[in-house]
């Protein structure tokens, strides 16, 4: 088991607990929190992982799911490519997800160079902190003296260029990142 | 000699061809597809490139990112396997055009060969014998019509751009002629574009035996002897073996002439097979010239101790045959089965997914091509064939004895996957196989309980 | 599948988790979420994982659920001479986890032929319901004209006869069961 | 023909073994060790017998065991494989009085060739060149010092009862002589129990070359062909070919005669070996008989077609050999290497583990034969031969690329586990080996750096 689990325990989960549980039995049930936590942690690094578990105690109750592992899948190679892709953490809360669901890549859409400007010398199609539409160009990839358009498939603020302008790309090569504003 | 040679295909081909490269120390460039992105061969190349998504238009048969992804990896030749763009002309042009080399015959070479009226037309000039019936496309109905009375009954309705068993129909009476040849015309123009159809002689219950040839750019050429691949379902091959049972030697030589007098009228260049009806009496017929390395090319290699595939190679990057026929000198008995991730309980649906368990057969003179793999995924968008076992012996009986060991060692299982391993092993247990007296209608037999699945099973 | 699990939930463990944990909460609860840890890591060490797991108490229940992890090792054939062997079961209370704990089984010492009496015609060495001491011969496997003695390894009552007399059986094939005397 | 056989092994050679039975319609009786339990060969055999725990004294040496699993099974004969029991002339005895046919030489036959003094007359007497040396053990110090002085130095001193290269010492000076001797006399006393030793000619750098041959019990012999096992490991071989490269044809046929004179000499009957060392100049002289089909059979079998251990069986199930000197006629190279679950840079400590990537090279002119598959515990109890690679090529140069591609391709991992996969592979990438210049000191000097291992890896 090459990974282990990315437990969806956020920052505030104890902030949380202590503001909807803990209340009058406080000090009792922080200290029960941390037992949980504890014990979750000992559990993930046993050798064949959980998919879920729930304490319940009196009115307190706690629920851990963990996403599928593929176990298999975990000795294979990840394809050179895929190399850059972000890993998605495991949303857990609105707080926590919203960051990650509203980053967003723009990968190649075919093997070919890629190009940020729609010709030599011109200005690029996007720079980080340009607000884009969705559908709007923001870059070139050439396959075989054909120029297929790169689009931003959402709207928002490019946050980053993957890839230098004039670059060998494959297909699926992350390209931009684009946040989504809230 | 070639440098670096992309791979043009997926699968145990994309892998065979990926080993050749390299033990003739030519770098390999894989592509692949996203659903391909953890294949074997992926693993075993020098480069990989990710050509496109799973779909195969996308992806494999996408030519602009086929010959982008050459020309990102510094590759000096396309070796496109079988299937997908092997036997496409307009590629064969591209590469070209492209400063690449393309491993197999000339783009006009595969366009002629390709039009199955062309290709009789030439054929018929080589004194190829051809089945009774019409040289030239038909233009009409009537001529049609007057075509398969002068044949005789039963003929064969045939696209002229078809294959592999698709855009045929069998017409056994005169009265049926006519709706039979509007329909085949009508399915040839949605399937190929094409609506042209000849007609000919069909042989019930033929034997379908093919002769492997050589022949490099200085018109040198060889043959390999012939395959039997007689078993097939629907069509599509499931067993092939060499030499051919029960031809006399007489026959053989002279399909091996045969198909060499073809091979030179048409300017072959490259591994290439020519494929023969043959019926009862040992009378053959030229059916179609395949225009590549075919899956079945394990047992010419397992009787000659020829590598075809490297042989393609050397002939792509310009070197003069090294084999004489004189050099080829075919020994024992050789058979493959293709073990595809197909259910054969369920009129052998696909059924792929995830290989929990792969456990290939080993030991003595056996072979086994595969891209699978414990923990392999097998994707359900592209053809369903998982493993081809060939086995070698001394003699035919002793290879079967041996095949039958060795599709028993096969251990495949994962949630929703099945194969034809257990299949295939009650057809080359069975009595018509055996003693070879089986035709093309053999695995149809099976499963209807003509035949009886597990004859060998009590008689040894 | 070789090996049965040890699942390491003892028989007072309901009883201990209603009264720490229900009761006065803190150290008891931290007792109760450890046993509860421990008896995880036990598990998912055994080789015939669960797929789930739940443990109430009172008001105190724990779940947990695993995959399907489809571990290598479950590929694996039984081989011919374990299918006789005794399954345990998964205890998950005192009463049957004390069985299966004091119950022994002793097994051929050699392939070979077992026999239940020192001679033809002779009484067996033992029978079911008899005392029997540690090292005392209860049977006899011969192999090549050689009498290998079958001796019973601990202190018990012989509770099952397993194989018939004059039986080939293979080394490791299980002869008798003994319970332990509590 | 035998009906049923038993197995009296484990690993790759019961399984190879099995296969052989199963391809000729024989019963197959496996036996298993408590820590075998979940083995290829338990797998695959008809039936299996657990015969004991772990350690190898209790289970695959406990002939008592072995002969009442047979008798159990209804066994007919008892296949020892290579190893444990199979050159144990109490055992074939045993399987005798038993009503066991014994898969192998007659008991006499193995005890005389067994004991190397015993062997060394027989073949003077049969006019098979020995070294220079004393042919009777030597009594006392005067007698073996004045023996050693006569033949020059340098000299080996051999117990008589040892093998593998245990009990044997070189000595170069005259002046290290008598403490060399008594070294060597006191260990044999303590490791065989037996301190007879004799003296003879030591030959630098030799090669190692044997030479199979198959005798059935009417008298008629053939050999087939030999092989070079030089690449060794502390007198463990590592890497075998046929032919044996460098070696003059006029060489070969001298060896073949040679061997088959001293098999008929002996009234050897099944498959057997006779090993030589062969100097510079092809002088070669006899060392030593191996009564048991090797580790490296596959190379034969790969150039000459020849089912070794089918024949094996044939002989002792009473049949006459079918095949004839003439019908033997080896057919380019072939190499195998022997893939150990050991640890080249912990001084190749055992590494064994469960294997949780198991995946074997394939394809063209590969065999493996292997009782390894994703998920096998390999246990630490028995020798650590995981799998046997063999490859085959019509040249030597083609045979070698092949190696290296197929070595490149297993992949095999586990917690603790290494193997000597990528060790091999520069073996045979070596400068010395590709020259066929190598003496069995190659992996010496590879390890001591004398040799660069890598040193094909810019050549190509």
């Amino acid at each position: 088991m090459s990974e282990q689990p990315s437990v969806g325990l956020d920052d505030r989960f104890d902030e949380r607990f202590e503001r909807d549980f803990v209340g009058e039995r406080s000090r009792e049930l922080e200290h029960a929190l941390d037992r949980v936590t504890r014990a979750v942690s000992e559990v993930t690094r046993c050798a064949h992982l959980p998919s879920a578990l729930r304490v319940r105690g009196g009115d307190l109750s706690v629920e851990i799911e963990w996403h599928n592992q593929a176990p298999v899948a975990t000795v294979t190679e990840t394809a050179p490519a895929l190399a850059g892709a972000p890993v998605a953490t495991l949303p857990t809360n609105g707080g926590a997800a919203a960051r990650t669901d509203a980053e967003h890549t723009v990968t190649a859409p075919t093997v070919g160079v890629f190009y940020r400007a729609p010709e030599p010398g011109a200005a690029p199609f996007v720079e980080v902190g340009d607000e884009v539409t969705a559908g709007q160009q923001i870059g070139i990839v050439e396959v075989m003296k054909l120029m297929v358009p790169v689009e931003a498939d959402r709207a928002g603020r490019v946050t980053a260029v993957l890839q230098e302008n004039n670059t060998a790309v494959e297909y699926g090569t992350p390209l931009f990142r684009i946040a989504q504003e809230g | 000699m070639l440098r670096t040679v992309l791979v043009a295909n997926r699968g145990e081909i994309a892998l065979r061809v990926a080993r050749a490269c390299r033990e003739l120390g030519i770098r390999v460039v894989a592509v692949y597809s996203t659903e391909d992105r953890d294949s074997a061969v992926v693993r075993f190349a020098d480069q990989a490139v990710h050509i496109g998504p799973g779909p195969a238009s996308a992806s494999y048969l996408n030519m602009p990112a086929i010959i982008e992804a050459a020309r990102q990896a510094g590759a000096d030749a396309i070796h496109p396997g079988y299937g997908f763009l092997s036997e496409d002309p307009d590629f064969a042009e591209v590469c070209q055009s492209n400063g690449l080399v393309f491993v197999g015959p000339p783009a006009k070479v595969i366009a002629q060969l390709g039009d199955k009226i062309a290709a009789r037309s030439l054929m018929a000039a080589a004194d190829v014998p051809l089945l009774p019936g019409s040289i030239e496309p038909l233009r009409n109905e009537t001529e049609a019509r007057a075509c398969a009375e002068e044949i005789g009954y039963p003929v064969i309705i045939k696209a002229a751009a078809g294959g592999g068993g698709r855009g045929m129909q069998i017409v056994r009476d005169s009265a049926d002629f006519l709706a039979a040849y509007r329909e085949t015309t009508a399915r040839a123009q949605t399937l190929f574009g094409d609506n042209r159809v000849y007609v000919e002689r069909y042989v019930d219950h033929p034997r379908h035996v093919e002769v492997q040839v050589l022949c490099d750019q200085h018109g040198n050429a060889v043959h390999l002897g012939e395959r039997d691949c007689t078993v097939q379902r629907r069509h599509q091959k499931l067993v092939e073996e060499t030499p051919a049972p029960g031809l006399p030697e007489e026959v053989t030589a002279r399909l091996g002439e045969t198909a060499l007098r073809g091979a030179r009228a048409v300017g072959y260049v490259g591994a290439g097979t020519f494929e023969f009806l043959v019926d009862g009496n040992g009378n053959f017929s030229f059916m179609e010239v395949n225009c590549r390395i075919q899956v079945e090319h394990p047992v010419t290699e397992l009787t000659t101790g020829i590598d075809l595939v490297q042989q393609q190679l050397r002939i792509a990057g310009g070197e003069p045959l090294a084999i004489g026929q004189a050099d080829v000198t075919p020994r024992g008995v050789a058979i493959e089965c293709r073990i595809n991730a197909e259910d054969p309980e369920r009129n052998f649906a696909p059924a792929p997914g995830t290989l929990e368990e792969f456990v290939p057969a080993g030991g003595p003179f056996v072979r086994v091509d595969t891209h699978g793999f414990t923990g392999y995924r097998v994707p359900g968008t592209y053809d369903s064939l998982l493993a081809k076992l060939a086995v070698w012996a001394p003699t035919r009986d002793e290879a079967i004895a041996r095949m039958r060991r060795a599709l028993g060692e096969f251990r495949i299982s994962g949630p929703g996957v099945r194969t034809t391993a257990d299949f295939l092993a009650q057809v080359v247990s069975s009595a018509p196989f055996r003693n070879a007296t089986h035709s093309t209608a053999l695995v149809e037999h099976m499963l209807n309980g003509t035949v009886r699945s597990g004859d060998a099973a009590n008689a040894d």
